[in-house]
């Protein structure tokens, strides 16, 4: 075990993955000569060498899809877009090709796509935004969103080893903010597998990502009124752990769905409608959302702070739930 | 302005020879051009008898195109065939009882009735499988080709797309990609001057779709894609140049599509004397009066290749009526791939 | 007044806006010479001549974009997607440029984008999908599914003359197997506005497109136990009118989301999760949703009439919930 | 292979004429040049004192081309310039006190701190705000090309795009439609050699990325730009031409991007004799040196032009700094147009 920011344990999880299966390789814009934008593989193409870590060009669509026939050639590639916010030029290369080809012609996909996301720096609209409910809602593909260090490195582990295409969402606001300690070996997390970040009583937060550090500030404000917290941790989007949420909700009968993407359509809506049909009986309140306005992310500090649920507003919402 | 190279047509059997087909090869070159237009008729009675779903498309006139180029490839290289390009297929050795299956929506066929018509490859002959979306194999390929410069392997992807989808983005980005790493690829380019009803002046600016592989970085070869020897000998020489590292080569294989885009289309907006034009050089006829010309090929050999493949379809028929529809149930299989579909050749 | 498919409706609408504003336009593939693959522009180029109904190359990312230019020098673009499928390869237009360019920058982007959408004979899973919820969770995208021949008038001269980007989803399932009365004169239906397709007291659906029928022929059998449905025809899928919604519901206390597309992360889930959370105290059972499983669409005709929610599946999910 | 024509340098004052510039458009010019590198310089002090949030870039030793090409546009012509091209804003006539705005996230720039640095523009200026996402507003240049040719103006869209936004999809598609149609369109490529840390050869294969032009059906040229006479007048010829009905042209502007990518990005890969040598033709010293001897620019004078620039730059930050941030509910606003939004001039 060593401390580790959650940036240090998804290079660190990357390399060791890149040096124990030869299939493995990584493919992104600056990824090579530079390390990357944020420097996730620094070195790599030292070790490397320029084919297992390779400048690609400015080009979305052959990244993805030159990963979706590599990784039908026997490869494990791993794809880094700049920010999350560019795969929109690879859409339907994931959406059309990798997420279907199983489904239709038998023929696994095994790519990952890591995906730096997530706003809270003045990134402004186009490097700021939490795209996985887009890709949650198809077929075919896997959404990972790790909150901690240590699911940083095992969900990287799994998603490269999956057969299916998963998509690694890794939140820029938690790269050098997060420490903590992670193990030195190897470690796979199951990917579709909730984390219960903390334990609790009274209400439930569902929530992932940079939202499962605001969801904790906003626990210990209520702790000072004796309402107690549990907060889970979905970590997988798709798949997502219903078992694990049901069960919470059962325990608390009050829950509250969190996320920094924007509300209406955004995930939360599948979770939130999920228990409203299968809790019906067991809820003493309304599933409760909170989730960014339906707006492009903004660029200037106090409008990102209005739109970026911030730890009062999520207080608010658990206070109100628990006084329902 | 950038000009590819026009190839020459074929002489005489020795410089096919040279290109490496002895008689046998030709004549099973010929037998799977029988095969390739005969699967495509008899699937266009079965849609007329209404036992096809959905709609029904023919590479009618790119028989020629579709298996020189499959006739070119060693038995590791990989390839993603389109909507013209059943001889492909036919020559890497695909059952016509799985097509007409896949043709009918039966389990048998190789997406077990996921997906329709041509949408479908043996990934065990080294077939991948093609979207609708156009040109969207071009980037796989291209990944294909990638994987094989990663580990050093002599193998050879080709990448087919039409002049139409040629004006797509992945089709630039694919070249550009495979161009600027000079990957082992041969991009090709069915050009039959019709995007649906489309023509090609509203699709590219040049004479030909070859003319941008210069700026690419590689070669444009042009060839006539009725030619089948033609098509072959160039292919070849692209495809064995990917192989010695040479990187990428754009080969553009012109034709006329002689039906409609898709058996509900008349085509009124084709001119009749083009596709009279066209009509003249059918890839099969030409090959066949080339074989009595130059191979010797005599009413005898010919009736004995022309009855073996009227009886394989029709007992590829009755064998794919045979196949059930799917179970319902079967609609959830394999959205997610398990650890054992990995199991598998092409993904050694 | 004359009665007339849900296609004719469109080409009926289309060439209307066409003839009394010139700064329409169509463009896309095949709509000129050819007049669409579904024959919606047929004769429109002979009346206005090539500039105005343009033969686009095979390139819907330059299709979108350009509508997009050319909608900002004061022209209203209608684009024609050969099937709604191939808007994939438009996606980064559409969601990174057209969407927020009005909120961003202050330029409006009043295109109209047309999507024939749906299954039901066999298009296997490119040329079945219904994309509506990936859009509706973009803010800044409008989206539009008329599910009878006057609002497929009505919506699209409202989708041309909208000052934002509109997506238009016409159901080709519908295009000529629904027949009715259409208004000779132009009319425009509100976007935002849901439309009661059937009065009920005791069971509420939510739907939209061809569901809207698939629900009629359900409510008939239930209509049989005495059972009254109501059907809320949604018709604009963002924004949608969550007063008319929840109106139905506080009648009827039970409610049914329905609708063809993919049911994770669908919009259903966005309607549902508002009733439950909006609605709590008027539900006497849960939201229930029926959509289509999460899988592509597939070719065969029994597994696709598995995907499609058929009349039984309907009726029996409306029997659930009246019996709850 | 395709080379595009590569445009000799700008000699005499005469020949500047006749390009369509008189003494004071010179100095004009000067000053823009100036302005537009003193408007960045500011900027980067202001980032360094904190007050600019998020990144910051810059465009340093593109000023000429972005000036230059600016000067060559009409009144009524349109563009999509990009994060090297605040030439472009400045010759269009923006304040500089809105830039400074912009960039501090103030309500008085151009996207009111919705959105940040070069991300803006104003549209009764003719300039349509770029997005990140690289070169997506290529087709969008294009479509407003399209609008001119439907309605029969005489007015010319120029899109900008990097040379390695060069590599996606879109730039080939925009290209392909506009050369298809001959729309009135030029596609400016800031080629500052570098893409973040990208080379240009790992982007494209030939030479210049003009060469590819000729595969699109029109010219394409390329000049040194930093050489703002020489920009001025192969865009000048570019637009006319457009304005005429002859098409597109590709101009390819070559410098070499004298700062990083960005702030935080000390460029530790570009080879530090690449960057003396370039420094060597520093865009605004070499126009500056040529007006001394082709149009007697003296002390005087140019004390004056650059005296005003620093005052009008020193108010417009004060001007920015009072500007105060947006109210937390603006966040709501404009998210759907109203129909009152349409009532523009570059809407009607
Ligand atoms: C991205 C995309 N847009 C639209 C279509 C609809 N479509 C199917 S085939 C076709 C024409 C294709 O022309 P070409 O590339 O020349 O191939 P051909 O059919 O002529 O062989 C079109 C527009 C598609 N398949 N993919
Ligand atoms: C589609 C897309 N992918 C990735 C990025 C991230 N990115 C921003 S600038 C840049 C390099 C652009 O290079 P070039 O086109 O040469 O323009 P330059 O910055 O050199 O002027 C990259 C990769 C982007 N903006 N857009
Ligand atoms: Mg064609
Ligand atoms: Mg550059």
């Amino acid at each position: 075990m060593a401390e580790k920011t959650y940036l240090q344990a998804i290079s660190d999880g990357l390399r060791e993955e890149m040096r124990r299966d030869k299939r493995v390789f990584v493919i992104g814009e600056d990824v090579g000569v530079y390390g990357g934008a944020f420097k996730v593989t620094l070195g790599f193409q030292e070790e490397f060498g320029p084919w297992r870590v390779i400048d690609a060009p400015l080009a979305e669509s052959a990244i993805i899809g030159a990963c979706t026939g590599a990784s039908i050639m026997g490869m494990r590639p791993v794809a880094e877009m700049q920010f999350a916010d560019f795969i929109s030029c690879g859409w339907d290369q994931l959406v059309t090709v990798a997420a279907k080809q199983r489904w239709r012609a038998g023929t696994p996909v095994p790519i990952t796509v890591r995906l730096p996301s997530g706003g809270g720096f003045s990134g402004g609209p186009f490097h700021s935004q939490n795209p996985e409910s887009s890709f949650a809602h198809i077929p075919g593909l896997k959404c990972v969103c790790p909150a901690t260090p240590e699911d940083a490195k095992g969900l990287l582990a799994s998603a490269i080893q999956d057969p299916s295409p998963v998509l690694y969402f890794e939140h820029k606001h938690l790269y050098r903010r997060i420490k903590a300690e992670v193990p030195d070996e190897r470690i796979t997390v199951p990917i579709g597998k909730a984390r219960i970040h903390q334990e609790g009583d009274d209400v439930s937060v569902v929530t992932w990502g940079a939202m499962v550090y605001t969801s904790e500030e906003a626990a210990k404000e209520l702790a000072e009124d004796d309402v107690s917290v549990e907060i889970v941790d979905l970590r997988s989007v798709m798949p997502w752990d219903k078992g694990a949420v049901l069960e919470s909700v059962r325990k608390t009968s009050k829950v509250l769905v969190l996320h920094e993407d924007t509300r209406s359509g955004g995930f939360g809506a599948e979770i939130a409608a999920t228990i409203a049909e299968e809790a019906f009986e067991d809820l003493d309140a309304p599933v409760k959302r909170i989730a960014a306005p339906d707006t492009p992310v903004p660029f200037s500090p106090p409008l990102e702070k209005a739109f970026i649920p911030q730890v009062a507003d999520v207080a608010a919402g658990l206070r109100e739930l628990a006084e329902y | 302005m950038a000009i590819a190279r026009e190839a020459e047509p074929v002489g005489s059997l020795s410089e096919v020879r040279e290109a490496g087909l002895d008689r046998e090869d030709l004549l099973a070159v010929y037998r799977n051009l029988l095969l390739t237009r005969g699967i495509e008729e008899r699937g266009h009675i079965l849609y007329r008898q209404g036992k096809i779903p959905g709609s029904f498309y023919t590479g009618r006139g790119n028989e020629a195109a579709s298996v020189g180029v499959a006739t070119a490839m060693g038995p590791d290289d990989v390839g993603t065939p389109l909507h013209r390009d059943m001889g492909v297929h036919v020559v890497r050795g695909v059952e016509p009882w799985r097509i007409f299956a896949q043709y009918m929506g039966r389990v048998d066929g190789p997406t077990h009735g996921k997906d329709g018509n041509v949408h479908m490859a043996d990934s065990r002959l080294g077939l991948i499988a093609m979207v609708s979306h156009l040109p969207a194999m071009l980037p796989v390929a291209t990944g294909c080709a990638l994987a094989f410069r990663i580990r050093g392997e002599r193998r050879v992807a080709v990448g087919w797309f039409g002049e139409g989808a040629s004006a797509r983005g992945d089709a630039h980005e694919a070249m550009t990609f495979a161009g600027t790493r000079r990957l082992p690829i041969v991009f090709v380019c069915d050009n039959n001057q019709w995007a649906y009803s489309t023509p090609s002046h509203l699709e590219y600016a040049t004479e030909h779709v070859a003319d941008r592989a210069e700026t690419y970085g590689f070669e444009g070869v042009v060839v006539d894609g009725t030619d089948v020897l033609a098509v072959y000998r160039e292919a070849k020489r692209a495809i064995e140049r990917a192989r010695k590292g040479g990187g990428p080569t754009l080969l553009e294989c012109v034709t006329l599509r002689m039906e409609g885009h898709a058996v509900h289309d008349d085509a009124f907006y084709v001119p009749k004397p083009m596709l009279e034009e066209w009509a003249k050089s059918d890839p099969l006829e030409r090959f066949r009066s080339w074989l009595r010309e130059n191979a010797d090929l005599d009413d005898e050999e010919e009736e004995e290749i022309a009855g073996g493949v009227k009886r394989l379809l029709n007992d590829a028929l009755k064998r794919a009526e045979e196949s059930p529809l799917p179970e319902p149930d079967q609609l959830l299989d394999g959205v997610f791939a398990s650890p054992e579909d990995l199991d598998t050749p092409h993904h050694k």
